[in-house]
């Protein structure tokens, strides 16, 4: 485990979980979801979880992210907060 | 150093797992778009989950995978001090399925919502309750 | 809302940092979780079910009921999503968007109408889409090795990272790929609904029925030795098969649902036009 | 094979979920029979498995053949053995009466329906059977998404209602996670017995107080303890009728079952009641529960979001009751989770009919009921008796459990609502019997005011699919009554351990 990069990719991941909350456009909102997730699981790499890591690149930074996007074309990308 | 910097550094990653959840928490209790609050959801649940793998670290320890898997015997005797915790990874495994799981429902309920009232605002849909 | 929300988030923070003093240290090889259970699983599971990978082993053997229901969950949101969207309302023809192929031409085809005889017609979805030959070039070469990838790690599952779960991933991906790139209709053509809803279903009832199956053979439910006649190999391997079988399962099911799911949220339910 | 009952409990009605999902794709006449099938197979093994508790004690399933803190295991006592047979038992009969219902508002989906259906009872009956604390979780989620998607089909409000549930159950089944990730770092294992061996040395630690605490807050958002309680009334309202009798007497109470689990088995009654010194203002909370419950159901004017709120203070006559922490209270809190679930069934069952017939559940639909559908409004009083608690029907009994325990603890305020509650149920029951029994006036003017003179056929009732299994749980009210004193000393009294006194 080297705890630079631990410490950037947590700085990180905290960063983009605010971001993806604050930015006032949904569909910006699941992309950086899907950056978030794809950090999570970096630190989870890092941590030695290969399996966790593999199964959250998989589904939180591909699969959920389309998802998201499908379910914002099918609705509206418009949110005030 | 090094160690001041680990203990660091360990605290760290507790204080994020917490600062997340406190994001994910407050993000579905307070955010008025209903997407945003699925987003927030599903911070928090990450966020339980990178509790779970931190419980799984060992100093020293590698990926539990044995090695020298190849040959169908000759492992010899396998040491646990060498491998990180399975068993956290395998619960985290099933919650990561059960966050992706709700997430897609809470889409379809999403979507439902906008079909039935034409916005995903919270307090919009509130007054359009209000009034019929 | 924003400040009980606020008061419930630093409440829940104030007890989870007041209770983290109590922890031990991290990454404390001495800590209770790494000395009590692990050490059986790290140390026994290559002699017990004969899978180098600790976590396949755990995943789908020690705590294989865990993963049976796990499966469960990913069907029965498929299920929802499908119920909650599928709509069985009266099915009105919209209007029709045609391109001709050669020409690049875009037809619109109102209610009812039918469209000039020509073969040279594809139907495009209602926002505008443009001619992108890169983008499907790429897509359909690319989709073969996503697959075989996805087999491979759904195979290899035992000796790396990976298994039923990220496999059946990456195989609904590439399909879901497909839909992105081209669009729903021809995902759709490839994988039809009755097929895929099928298919999830059969997908947890090869997980549930090799527990069953076991069952019946005479032993515990999910006790994979039972196997080991059925399979002419000893008991370890039969676990190992076992494992390897309900992986499959999970394979399958977590694909189609995968897919199912992107289907009914992407079109909104009415499978006419995707993303 | 009554070895395998255990298995047979989940596995039957897992099993028959799918094949009932594939049937609806291939020939739908086969999807109620398979459904009430394994419905019937899951009550049957879990009333054998129950009277084999009794015999013989605690039964142990290993699943997989690995031993328990390795593997999962099923252990099947006293306590989770009388909650399975009262789980099975409604959901069986509520699957036959909802027959007609669900052919009716899902035509084109009765596979889906039904799949979901069974899905979340094997999700049910696989939490209260379980012993192990994350195959719980796992389970939890079950019957949650399956509860969502039951809920959202009750199109208008339904899925803005689904949703807000999905967001509370979420947060509740991840504090649960959450606390059973606290167990497991300071303890090591995910057994519950193996966990209550471990944890008497790490009683004093702060990590297990806040585990428990997190627990605890994460069941109770999941069964709508009051300042939590806000999702329940419009999910349970807003859902079909099929749904919604399915729900409304399960989930609340295997949730409770849940925490009496966690009191008595993880944590033991000891740390509970004793060490942390929380049982006070627990039982407070319980009486607002309580008190809000009934006040907050006065005020509606639709007869299903009305009993939505008397199930809001059910839940506190249950939590209060457990936390009162004396032997008497727990009895009346563990009694009451079978009588709550069968009356529960009853009335939802009745305003099911009722809403088949007439379309709608506001109180100006139910004018002329006594009248248009004597059968069903004579199950539906006999289920609203044992809400309010008259003697000969078992709700009775339950609350006297509950009574007695509060005054041996000297807990007067509990009481107080108790019965504060029971009246006020009376004035809500009657208020719907008077309603029910007034013709409406702008019907047609023939027998409005001549009484007496022969009544014209005007009875429309509910087929007999739907009355059959009304009239049955109607008679097991009176039965579980009457065999008050059986249940409690050989299966609740064995279920409380011997510290409780």
């Amino acid at each position: 485990m080297v705890w630079p990069i631990d410490l950037a990719v947590l700085t990180l991941v905290v960063m983009v979980a605010i971001g993806s909350l604050m930015v006032k456009d949904l569909l910006g909102a699941a992309i950086l979801f899907g950056a978030y997730s794809f950090m999570m699981c970096l630190l989870w790499t890092v941590m030695g979880a290969v399996d966790v890591a593999f199964t959250e690149a998989s589904v939180g930074a591909g699969v959920s992210t389309v998802f998201f996007v499908g379910a914002v074309f099918r609705t509206s990308r418009r949110t005030r907060d | 150093m090094a160690d001041i910097v680990s203990t660091v550094v360990a605290n760290y990653n507790y204080w994020i797992y917490i600062t997340l959840m406190m994001i994910g928490l407050y993000a579905i209790i307070a955010k008025n778009n209903l997407v945003k609050k699925i987003v927030g959801m599903n911070i928090f649940q990450t966020a339980i989950i990178l509790f779970y793998v931190s419980i799984g670290v060992k100093k020293g320890a590698t990926i539990p995978i044995l090695e020298h898997a190849h040959g169908g015997h000759g492992y010899g005797v396998v040491h646990a001090a060498e491998y990180a915790n399975p068993l956290p990874h395998v619960l985290m495994l099933t919650a990561i399925v059960v966050g992706v799981a709700t997430l897609g429902v809470a889409l379809a309920l999403a979507i439902r919502v906008y079909n039935e009232y034409n916005t995903l605002e919270e307090d919009e849909i509130l007054a359009q309750i209000r009034e019929e | 809302m924003k400040i009980i929300g606020l008061i419930v988030a630093v409440l829940t923070g104030g007890l989870l940092v007041y209770a983290a003093e109590d922890f031990p240290a991290w990454s404390d090889p001495a800590s209770p979780a790494s000395t009590y259970l692990s050490p059986h699983f790290i140390e026994k599971t290559i002699e017990e079910t004969s899978v180098p990978n600790i976590v396949t082993a755990v995943l789908a053997d020690y705590r294989g009921f865990d993963t049976m229901f796990e499966t469960t969950v990913i069907f029965s949101a498929g299920v929802a999503v499908f119920l909650l969207l599928r709509t069985s309302g009266p099915k009105t023809q919209q209007t029709r968007l045609y391109r001709h192929q050669l020409t690049g031409v875009t037809l619109r085809i109102k209610e009812g109408a039918d469209l000039p005889p020509s073969d040279n017609f594809e139907r495009i979805d209602r926002f505008w889409t443009p001619h992108d030959l890169i983008i499907k070039t790429v897509c359909r070469l690319l989709i073969p090795f996503i697959q075989l990838f996805g087999l491979y790690v759904i195979a290899h599952g035992h000796h790396s990272p990976g298994g039923g779960f990220q496999g059946g991933v990456i195989l609904g991906a590439s399909i879901i790929l497909l839909a992105i790139s081209h669009d729903l209709r021809t995902a759709v053509k490839r994988v039809a609904e009755k097929m895929d809803a099928v298919l999830c279903a059969i997908g947890v009832l090869i997980y549930a029925g090799t527990g069953a199956l076991c069952l019946l053979l005479g032993l515990n439910f999910l006790d994979y030795k039972a196997l080991a006649p059925v399979l002419h190999v000893d008991s370890i391997m039969a676990r190992s098969h076992g494992i390897l079988i309900v992986e499959i399962g999970v394979g399958i099911a977590v694909m189609f649902t995968m897919i199912w799911i992107y289907n009914n949220v992407s079109s909104g339910g009415k499978y006419n036009q995707g993303l | 094979m009554s070895s395998q009952y255990p298995a047979l409990i989940v596995a039957v009605p897992l099993l028959a979920g799918l094949l009932v999902f594939i049937a609806g794709w291939v020939n739908k006449k086969w999807c109620f029979p398979i459904a009430v099938a394994a419905l019937g197979i899951s009550a049957y093994s879990s009333i054998g498995l129950l009277f084999r508790v009794i015999n013989e004690g605690v039964i142990v399933y290993k699943m997989g053949g690995w031993d328990p803190p390795m593997g999962i295991a099923y252990y099947v006592d006293h306590l989770n053995g009388l909650v399975l047979v009262v789980v099975s038992v409604v959901a069986f009969l509520n699957a036959i009466a909802s027959k007609r219902s669900i052919e009716d508002e899902f035509p084109d989906n009765i596979g889906a329906f039904y799949s979901l259906y069974v899905l979340m009872v094997t999700g049910l009956l696989g939490i209260v059977v379980t012993g192990d604390a994350f195959n719980l979780y796992v389970l939890l989620e079950i019957a949650a998404l399956t509860g969502y998607g039951l809920i959202a089909m009750g199109g208008g409000r339904g899925p803005l209602s689904a949703l807000n549930y999905l967001y509370m159950g979420t947060i509740g089944a991840c504090f649960y996670l959450l606390g059973i990730g606290y167990l497991y770092i300071m303890t090591g294992s995910l057994n519950m017995v193996d966990i209550a061996r471990i944890l008497p040395d790490l009683y004093q630690s702060k990590a297990v107080m806040a585990a428990f605490i997190i627990c605890m807050v994460g069941v109770w958002i999941k069964m709508a303890f009051f300042p939590l309680h806000a999702w329940l009334p419009n999910a349970y309202t807003y859902a079909p009728s099929a749904s919604s009798s399915l729900v409304a007497p399960l989930v609340t109470k295997v949730m409770i079952y849940v925490m009496i689990r966690l009191i008595l088995t993880v944590f033991t009654p000891e740390f509970s009641f004793n060490i942390l010194a929380v049982s006070q203002p627990i039982v407070w909370l319980a009486v607002i529960a309580i008190v809000m419950g009934a006040l907050l159901a006065l005020k509606e004017r639709n007869l299903k979001k009305m009993l939505t709120y008397i199930i809001v203070a059910e839940v506190g006559y249950m939590v209060g009751g457990a936390w009162l922490g004396n032997r008497v209270g727990m009895t009346g809190a563990i009694l009451h989770i079978v009588n709550d679930a069968l009356m529960t069934l009853c009335v939802f069952m009745a305003v099911g009919n009722i809403v088949y017939k007439v379309k709608g559940a506001d109180f100006e639909d139910l004018q002329g009921l006594f009248r248009k559908m004597p059968f069903t409004m004579g199950a539906f009083v006999v289920g609203a008796m044992s809400m309010i608690g008259v003697p000969p029907t078992c709700g009775f009994f339950s609350k006297w459990y509950l009574i007695s325990g509060a005054i041996q603890a000297g807990h007067y305020g509990f009481m107080v609502a108790l019965v504060f509650s029971s009246l006020v149920n009376v004035v809500l029951f009657f208020r719907i019997f008077e309603i029910c029994y007034y013709e409406p006036f702008s019907d047609d003017h023939g027998h409005g005011d001549e009484h007496g003179h022969h009544p014209e056929p005007a009875m429309d009732e509910a087929p007999v699919t739907m009355l059959v299994p009304l009239f049955v749980i109607a008679v097991i009210l009176v039965l579980v009554g009457l065999y008050t004193g059986d249940i409690v000393n050989q299966i609740i009294d064995v279920a409380i351990p011997k510290g409780l006194v």
